[in-house]
């Protein structure tokens, strides 16, 4: 744990994760919310969580992503919100 | 050293909030991407300093390697969608 | 191989989900066999380890053979060996019963089908019978995943919607269990039910734990669709195929019900429960409440399937307040409601199979003359819904009557109010089918079929499974004494009056 | 309703940081957490399944039993994708398009027409896009790495963080960068569809498998130490095989159910293009 | 897996490759899928032993199993073609290549950085997109040339055909006017390739 | 106010998780959009699988994979030296279900699309209320 | 030791630096790529290669093996972005991005 | 007291349910007709078979399911309880053989079922009867209600429907919420269901809350047509009239009353109600009842509707009866449940026959009818002279004993409101019977050629009418059973 680190990295994780909900493109949510995976993922190396941040990057910063932008690019990007 | 990585950390994490102004306010999905593909290569490195951090780098250096690799895909993910929707804003329904 | 029975009951639809996966790419028609066979060594299993807890007492199973707090382990006591057997037997029944509107409705897709039926049951039993409150967590999302799928499978216009809205409420509520359970985990350290139990009782007055109920609690309810988080329910259970919904209505809520008693009765004892934490009477007003809405919102739908998933929701309220109320009698109520509302829940929905099988629709305007066309599946009907009425000897007066004894011993009128009014809500909801059934002519103001068929009653593959349940549902009733008295009576714990 | 959010959202905020007075301070090494149960998992690794890395050791013995449900679940993710979005067709379309891949010239063949079986011709669907040169190249060249490392992964959960489930992701994350630099059909000449299925379903088999395979050998569900005659090792070594075996039955499934996922949904069940 | 339609997702342009395929069928097939074979499986296992830092029996013999089904399934990703003649040679000016690029790069960068951090920075870039026609023909030169395009001062690649047609957007138009010119010609493939 | 300072840098991790579960509930409850719902929903579990990585920190611990373990049986393990594994087991667990959870609803999600043609819950409800 | 790995660590911060600015300060998506696409890279070498130096403070096999490993990412950076920056553009290409010239306005 | 075990019981209950699986099977209608009378004449012939036993003083016990202490499916054959059965069983026999010729006269549809529910109605009945707590005394009563509910609405056509509407409405409303709730708090104060000789209630609770039981108890039973729940009744008539006779006049309202007296006896006993004084209660709205019931039939014109309303106003007198808690009120009570019976039956006997033969509802439309009809309406001024109170028929005698009561309970206004509502019940009938036999010949609407309903409905209503008659001789055994009855609960 290197709490300076993880203060900072927390204070991102917030703010990518309101960006991810404000965004008004799903595509561009998308990738927030790959930003926001590698926050977390980061986060969890700072902890020292070293299984949870390998799985949150091949998980969270791969595949959910792609499979983010593979549902939006069969469906829309238009969002009202 | 030890601090000299702390501090090479917290710089980084602070470049990241730069880099997060992008992603945050477009003003096209291309910016956004351009941001999070920067937040993404520094945190590769962000990753290797956490290790030595720790002192133990030889855990976290899979950790980067995976992460470059799985960054890329969504890079990559990404762009196709351009590819083959050939919209910035809007785009036709998919039948 | 009978002190195996905990696991294999679990692991033996599992492997066999595999087995029917792989199956189905390549022969279809041996998916129907496997799966059968499976269930039927499942409810095996269930109903051999109940005799097995009767004998012996609580049976201790060791998974990895590790000791409890360390690795997972079962205990099976009276009341998981009820609710295993309630749901294997059931979810075996349902899948007698289906089989025919599968294929009809899937010829394509039956292997994955099977596939998640059974991974479903798993879920079920295994949240039924583990001991450890993260495997719960894990299995609920076995039994939650596989379910938004088989809902989805449903109405092509309605289904897909109605099971996201399902997905998004359930995984709140997941997530709201996982989170008690972190708290307890934080304060505790343990996440073995019957260690947090032995832990716990030092830490009643701290803050977390109440934190960690409460986060449980309406985590559960959410899962279980008590009233004002029920949004989900009606419209999932309406528009999915009829297989899943006379598969999920009977099982899913219930099921929650029981882990609900569970970490009443065996995490947090019911002195937290219902006397540290001093909420257990607005709980029992919000059961009033549920069930009153619920009885309200029935009476309001045009059509079967739809007024049958109201009907679940007050039966939801009767549940949790009968848990809730805090004695004996209305928590034997609660129980004995769980295993009865399984059974009536089941019959009716098999009886909303058939007729769909047979007339494509379950709108009130669809049941015209059903009782001249399908005599028998709408005899089946009527005790089924006597039992939601709550007539005598059916099983559904007798747990009623323990939930309104409670009620009464508890001094808690509006719920005995709240339970004499969803009865004769429910007398007026049937009778209106009934007498659509009976005295409207078949196929009056509907196209589809004007030359009128004396009989299409369902196949017999469909209605030998209905007529087992609804002589499930006398029998039960019939031997509610005997239930009572040599379960759940044990299942209570002495404290509770 | 943003109203009805926001005041949910509060509420149940306000009751959690209310509950957190009690928690012990955040990384104290005396909290309950830290001094019950998880103990045992470090002081006795090594001794009990001579795994090091103690997640692993947890993760496929200790709770294995969870781990194997974790797998389920994401094989029924896998199975749920498929039954909801899957489409056979069976009627042909009006008219089909081949491109003819040395010159890129499209040939619209109507209903009912056949091109003579020849490998230069491969069929597309109007989506149909030119590959990227470089990042068609790029990962070309890339994807046997990804895969070498993933089962790199896979390989050394014992010892350094990582195990079948990271490996299997990155496993399928190689087939689907295949997928996405070229196309889905591309990918799915090389890894059948069916063959997932069934992988996907072995994979999962094995994990459960061995957990019956103890069974059958006596002891209870998932002991990897009922193996120790099979696999002709001491009993600790057995559990710690056991887990081994178990990480590639998460693996293999992990990967197959990826795959699937992805391409049932950037396919939207068609299996045509794709992303 | 079936390594007839595999062939087709390389990128066999020419028809002699073609007609190489057609004969890949026949009684030489065998052998030469082999060789890509050896090759990736000994790239695999170099990788491997960096990779795992376990030199016990169970730890390479897991080595080997895995670097055999990386070959198996994805040899003929790495070398779509069968034949791997001049390969070597390839190798021995790519490290030729790299130190070069290496300066390359950082004088890159070097120029960037200081367009980025100067004050007026939106008058002195202008960026252009530059389009001309390099004499590659593998694409695997075409790729690493467009890579190194794309890292070095102030130029990206946008668009390579199959034919080296490139599109490159320049920052400004110090950066782009030197292309093709001397990177191109230091490429590894662009001789080899000759006999294509 | 010198409690709460302590009290801050004690417990602001799970703070801090509590924002990320509101932000997350309040997508998945406020937003019109079933994909944006769709991310709420990650975000909400992601908070959760910080909330129990959180519980496992230990000061000064390190991380939970046995330094030098290769074989070596000699040297004596303290529990305090090591993080707790547990919650990060667990936490596998939770990500794994996440993936698939969002797999599941993204492809309900399609399958919507494809019948409605739009996203937003909104517009389909008054295209079911139309029929 | 310590000095070279800090010098090579703050340039690879630096360029690092650059990148940040360069992609909050450029006009447009194509050229904003420019700083992203490069100094980023620039920038993952310098410092990694710091990183890999530092690694190999206490010498051993696996310690060595290690900093292979770190310099393997750093060859995975170098192949995967320069084909990400170009993944990038090429999407801004085909999404019809006009490019900026002088004298527009900031986008 | 005491009791022997025997299966009996259970067997008499059953054995009309046996039957229902073969009725329905059955596709002859001739089968269907004969197996209807096996079961009537198995089902009588067992419950005479009780008889001797329980004149010894003996009680037969079965318990089939005990499902919590107390609270059992148990039968308890006593006096009561098997002079009901008695009457119930013998008058099934009767009401088949004229259903027979009722349902073929009208060639009603679905007979099947029509037999199937009517022997399914009798079973409950006989369990009713025979049930020895208040939990199977509930069971049998609903399930009474739902098989009645086929049988009321049994022509399928919006009169039917509003009225099987209110008929379920009324009785299973009243006791979901009014009976069950009062015999879960009963339990709860108690212990047991068990009826028992004083009462199970006694010295449990306070005076209001068991005033209130009463009165949720008394009203729950909604079967009894007591004002303000009669309704159900008139509306009920559009059965076809075997129902009618059967259950509206003897198996279903008896039911309730059955219940009614019952709960007076068996759950409160009588010397609880006598020391918490709620007679007065008690008699106050049987009293309401009688007259009201009274003169609303004067003003009916449809006969089954003027009935109805006689039974409502009949029904009352065996509460009243039993309400007094004088023994010989009671006695007299008790045994109008026999007497009312068969006057009533014979009565829509009479009203059916007269539909089947002509199609009349409505008496208006019945001038000169007893020309054509002769036997039908000698029978139907037997039972007329029966229901009033006046020799030579039955009913005389438990009214004359109802009288006793009243002196006995010195209760004067009691004796006034019991001859009034006689010289309105004779108001109500004899002008029928007047105008049937002596209208003028410009009146009459029929030929004077006499032409009877079908044999198998003239048989019965003679028969029933036949034994109105010889009650008033020969009425020593329902006498003897209501008299050991009130003996065994008042220990006089």
């Amino acid at each position: 744990m290197i709490w300076q680190l993880d203060l900072a990295i927390l204070t991102l994780v917030v703010i990518v994760g309101i960006g991810a909900i404000t965004v008004k493109d799903l595509l561009g949510a998308a990738i927030m919310f790959g930003a926001y995976s590698f926050m977390m993922c980061l986060l969890w190396s700072i902890m020292g969580a070293v299984d949870v941040a390998f799985t949150e990057a091949s998980v969270g910063a791969g595949v959910s992503t792609v499979f983010f932008v593979a549902a939006v690019f069969r469906t829309t990007r238009r969002t009202k919100d | 050293m030890d601090n000299i990585f702390l501090y090479s950390g917290l710089y980084l994490a602070f470049l990241m909030v730069l880099s997060l102004y992008r992603a945050l306010f477009g003003p096209t999905v291309m910016d956004r991407m351009i941001g999070v593909n920067a937040i993404g290569s520094k945190t590769a490195v962000l990753l290797i300093l956490i290790g030595l951090l720790y002192h133990r780098v030889d855990m976290f250096v899979d950790i980067a390697l995976a992460y470059a690799m799985l960054n890329f895909i969504a890079v990559l993910a990404a762009s196709r969608y351009f590819q083959k929707r050939k919209g910035l804003y809007d785009e036709s329904p998919y039948r | 191989m009978s002190q195996h029975y905990p696991t294999l009951l679990v692991t033996v639809p599992l492997l066999a989900a595999f087995i029917i996966s792989a199956a189905g790419w390549i022969n279809k028609r041996l998916c129907f066999p496997f799966a059968v066979a499976t269930l039927t060594v499942a409810a095996y299993s269930c109903v051999g380890l109940l005799f097995r807890v009767l004998h012996e007492g609580v049976v201790h199973y060791r998974l990895g053979g590790w000791p409890p707090p360390w690795g997972i382990a079962y205990y099976v006591d009276q009341l998981n060996g009820l609710v295993l057997s309630v749901i294997s037997v059931s979810a075996l029944i349902n899948l007698i019963a289906s089989k025919r509107s599968i294929e009809r409705e899937f010829p394509e897709k039956i292997g994955p089908f099977y596939t998640l039926y059974v991974l479903f049951v798993t879920g079920m039993l295994g949240i039924t019978v583990t001991g450890d409150a993260f495997n719960l967590y894990v299995l609920l999302e076995i039994g939650s995943l596989t379910g938004y799928a088989l809902i989805a499978m449903g109405d092509k216009d309605r289904a897909p919607l109605a099971s996201l809205n399902y997905l998004y409420m359930g995984t709140i509520g997941a997530c709201f269990y996982l989170l008690g359970v972190g708290y307890l985990y934080i304060v505790t350290g343990s996440l073995n039910m019957v260690d947090i139990a032995s832990i716990l009782p030092g830490l009643y007055q701290s803050k977390a734990v109440m934190t960690a109920f409460i986060i449980c609690m309406v985590g559960m309810w959410i899962k279980m669709a008590f009233f004002p988080l029920h949004g989900w329910l009606p419209n999932a259970y309406t528009f999915a195929p009829s297989a899943s919904s006379s598969l999920i209505a009977p099982l899913m809520t219930k099921v929650m019900i029981y882990v609900m008693i569970r970490f009443i009765l065996t995490v947090f004892t019911p002195k937290f429960a219902f006397s540290t934490l001093a909420v257990s009477d607005s709980v029992v007003w919000l059961a009033v409440i549920a069930i009153v809405m619920g009885a309200i919102f029935a009476l309001a739908q045009r059509d079967l399937k739809k007024m049958l998933t109201y009907i679940i929701v007050a039966e939801v309220g009767y549940m949790v307040g009968g848990a809730w109320l805090g004695n004996r009698a209305g928590m034997t109520g609660a129980i004995l409601h769980i295993v009865n509302d399984a059974l009536m829940t089941l019959c009716a929905f098999l009886v909303v199979g058939n007729i769909v099988y047979k007339v494509k629709g379950y709108s009130f305007e669809d049941l015209k003359g059903l009782f001249s066309k399908m005599p028998f599946t709408m005899g089946a009907f009527v005790i089924g819904a006597l039992s939601i009425i709550g007539v005598p000897p059916t099983c559904g007066f007798f747990s009623k009557w323990y939930l309104i004894s409670g009620a009464i011993q508890a001094s808690h009128y509006g719920f005995v109010v709240a339970l004499l009014f969803s009865s004769l809500v429910n007398v007026v909801l049937f009778f209106r089918i009934i007498e659509i059934g009976y005295y409207e002519p078949f196929g009056d103001h509907h196209g589809h079929d004007h030359h009128p068929e004396p009989m299409a009653e369902a196949p017999l593959s469909m209605l030998v499974p209905l007529f087992i349940v609804a002589a499930g549902l006398v029998l039960v009733g019939l031997y509610t004494g005997d239930i009572v008295n040599h379960i759940i009576q044990f299942v209570i714990p002495k404290g509770l009056l | 309703m943003k109203i009805t959010g926001l005041i949910i959202a509060v509420l149940t905020g306000a009751l959690l940081i209310y509950a957190t007075a009690d928690f012990p301070a955040w990384g104290d090494p005396a909290s309950p957490a830290s001094t019950h149960v998880s103990p045992r998992y470090i002081e006795k690794t090594i001794e009990e399944t001579a795994v090091p890395n103690m997640v692993t050791s947890v993760l496929a013995d200790y709770r294995g039993y969870d781990t194997m449900f974790e797998t389920t679940v994401i094989f029924s993710a896998g199975v749920a994708c498929f039954l909801l979005l899957r489409i056979f067709r069976r009627e042909e379309p009006e008219e089909r398009l081949y491109r003819h891949v040395l010159t890129g010239v499209t040939i619209h063949v109507k209903k009912g027409g056949k091109l003579p079986p020849s490998d230069d011709f491969e069929r597309i669907d109007t989506e149909w896009t030119p590959h990227d040169l470089i990042i068609k190249t790029m990962c070309r060249l890339l994807i046997p790495f990804i895969q070498l490392f993933a089962l790199y992964v896979i390989a050394h959960g014992h010892h350094s963080p990582g195990g079948g489930f990271q490996g299997g992701v990155m496993l399928g994350a190689s087939v689907i960068v295949l997928a996405m630099s070229q196309d889905l059909r591309t990918a799915v000449r090389r890894l059948r569809e069916k063959v997932d299925a069934l992988l996907c379903a072995t994979g999962v088999f094995i994990y459960a498998g061995t957990g019956a395979l103890c069974l059958l050998l006596g002891a209870d569900f998932l002991n990897y130490r009922a193996l120790a005659p099979l696999l002709n090792v001491d009993p600790i070594m057995a559990r710690s095989h056991g887990i081994f075996i178990v990480e590639i039955g998460v693996g293999i499934a992990v990967m197959a159910t990826m795959i699937w996922i992805y391409s049932n949904v950037s396919s939207s069940g068609k299996y045509d293009e794709g992303l | 897996m079936d390594r007839q339609n595999q062939e087709n997702l390389g990128t066999n342009r020419s028809p002699t490759n073609n007609e190489e395929r057609s004969s890949t069928q026949s009684l030489q097939g065998r052998r030469l899928f082999f060789y890509p074979f050896l090759i990736t499986f000994i790239i695999m296992f170099g990788l491997w032993l960096v990779l795992s830092g376990h030199f016990d029996a169970f730890h390479m013999s897991l080595g080997l199993i895995s670097c055999a089904i990386v070959s198996y399934l994805s040899s003929d990703l790495l070398f779509p073609s069968p034949r791997i003649r001049g390969l070597f040679s390839q190798w021995v000016r790519f490290v030729r290549y790299v130190p070069w690029l290496m300066v390359e790069i950082i004088k890159a960068n070097l120029h960037v950085t200081y367009l980025v951090f100067h004050p007026r920075m939106m008058e002195l870039i202008d960026p252009r997109i530059i389009k001309f026609r390099s004499k590659l023909k593998s694409d695997l030169a075409l790729v690493t040339f467009a890579n190194s395009i794309t890292l070095t001062p102030g130029t990206i690649t946008v668009y390579v055909s199959i034919d080296g047609d490139f599109k490159v957007h320049a920052i400004d138009k110090a950066s782009g006017d030197p292309l093709p010119g001397e990177m191109e010609a230091r490429m590894p493939g662009h001789s080899v390739r000759s006999n294509g | 106010m010198g409690d709460f300072i302590q009290a801050l840098v004690a417990k602001y991790n799970y703070w801090i998780y509590i924002t990320l579960m509101m932000i997350g509930l309040y997508a998945m409850i406020a937003k019109n959009n079933l994909i944006k719902k769709i991310v709420g929903m990650n975000i909400f579990q992601t908070a959760i699988i910080l909330f129990y990585v959180s519980i496992g920190v230990k000061k000064g611990g390190t991380l939970p994979i046995i330094e030098h373990g290769h074989g070596a049986h000699s040297h004596v393990v303290h529990a305090v030296d090591y993080i707790n594994p547990l919650p990060h087991v667990l936490m596998l667990t939770a990500i794994v279900v996440s993936v698939a959870t969002l797999g599941v609803a993204l492809a309900l999600g399609i399958r919507i699309y494809n019948r409605y043609h739009t996203l937003e819950e909104d517009e389909i409800l008054s295209q079911i209320r139309e029929k | 030791m310590n000095i070279i790995v800090t010098l090579l660590l703050f340039a690879g911060l630096f360029f690092f630096t650059g990148g940040a600015v360069g992609i909050l300060r450029f006009p447009d998506f194509y050229s904003r790529l420019h700083p992203a696409g490069k100094l980023d890279t620039l920038g993952s070498l310098l410092a990694i290669t710091a990183l890999a130096l530092f690694n190999l403070h206490h010498f051993s096999i696996g310690t060595l093996l290690t900093s292979i490993k770190i310099i393997l990412i750093l060859v995975f950076v170098f192949l995967a972005s320069p084909t990400a920056t170009h993944a990038i553009v090429d999407a801004g290409v085909r999404a019809g991005l006009a490019p900026w010239v002088k004298g527009e306005e900031r986008r | 007291m005491e009791t022997i075990t025997s299966i009996k019981p259970l067997l008499a209950v059953l054995v009309s349910l046996l039957v229902t699986p073969i009725l329905v099977s059955s596709r002859a209608s001739n089968v269907r007709e004969g197996w209807t009378f096996v079961a009537a004449t198995a089902k009588f012939l067992i419950v005479l078979s009780m008889l001797p036993t329980i004149l010894k003083g003996t009680e037969i016990v079965y318990t089939v399911v005990e499902f919590l202490p107390g609270a059992a499916i148990k039968f308890r054959v006593d006096a009561l309880g098997m002079l009901f059965a008695i009457v119930s069983s013998s008058l099934w026999i009767v009401t088949s053989a004229y259903s027979i010729g009722y349902m073929r006269g009208l060639k009603e549809h679905s007979q099947t079922r029509y037999f199937c529910f009517f022997a399914f109605a009798l079973s409950s009945t006989i369990g009713v009867a025979f049930s020895a707590n208040l939990l199977t005394l509930y069971l049998f009563y609903e399930m009474l209600s739902l098989a009645t509910y086929p049988l009321v609405t049994h022509h399928q056509d919006l009169e039917a429907r509003s009225s099987g509407r209110k008929y379920l409405l009324y009785i299973m409303g009243t006791s979901i919420g009014l009976a069950l709730p009062a015999m879960l708090i009963c339990y709860n104060l108690a212990g047991t269901l068990e009826f028992s000789k004083q009462g199970f209630l006694a010295g449990t609770a306070s005076k209001p809350l068991l005033g209130l039981l009463l009165f949720m108890l008394i009203f729950g039973f909604a079967k009894a047509a007591i004002m303000p729940l009669h309704a159900w009744l008139p509306a009920a008539m559009v059965a076809p009239t075997p129902v009618s006779a059967l259950l509206h006049a003897v198996a279903v309202v008896k039911v309730g009353v059955f219940s009614v007296v019952r709960v007076l006896t068996g759950v409160f006993g009588t010397n609880l109600l006598l020391s918490l004084d709620f007679s007065p209660f008690i008699i106050f709205v049987a009293s309401v009842t009688i007259l009201v019931g009274s003169f609303i039939a004067l003003t009916q014109d449809n006969l089954k509707r003027l009935l109805a309303f006689s039974t409502i106003a009949q029904l009352s007198y065996i509460v009243l009866g039993v309400g007094l808690l004088s023994p010989k009120g009671m006695i007299g009570g008790i045994v109008h449940i026999a007497m009312h019976a068969f006057g009533k039956i014979t009565l829509f006997f009479c009203a059916g026959a007269i539909f089947v033969a002509t199609g009349k509802k409505n008496i208006s439309e019945m001038i000169g009818i007893g020309r054509r009809m002769p036997v039908t309406m000698a029978a139907f001024f037997i039972a007329a002279l029966s229901i009033t109170g006046v020799p030579p028929c039955g009913g005389f005698l438990s009214k004359w004993y109802l009288v006793l009561g009243s002196l006995e309970a010195h209760q004067i206004a009691i004796l006034v409101v019991l001859l009034f509502s006689s010289l309105l019940n004779a108001c109500y009938f004899m002008p029928i019977v007047y105008k049937a036999f002596f209208c003028r010949p410009e009146e009459a609407m029929f030929k004077n050629t006499v032409q009877e309903a079908p044999l198998f409905c003239v048989v019965p209503l003679v028969v029933t009418a036949l034994i109105s008659i010889i009650l008033l001789f020969y009425p020593q055994p329902f006498f003897r059973l209501a008299s050991m009855m009130v003996h065994s609960i008042t220990g006089t």
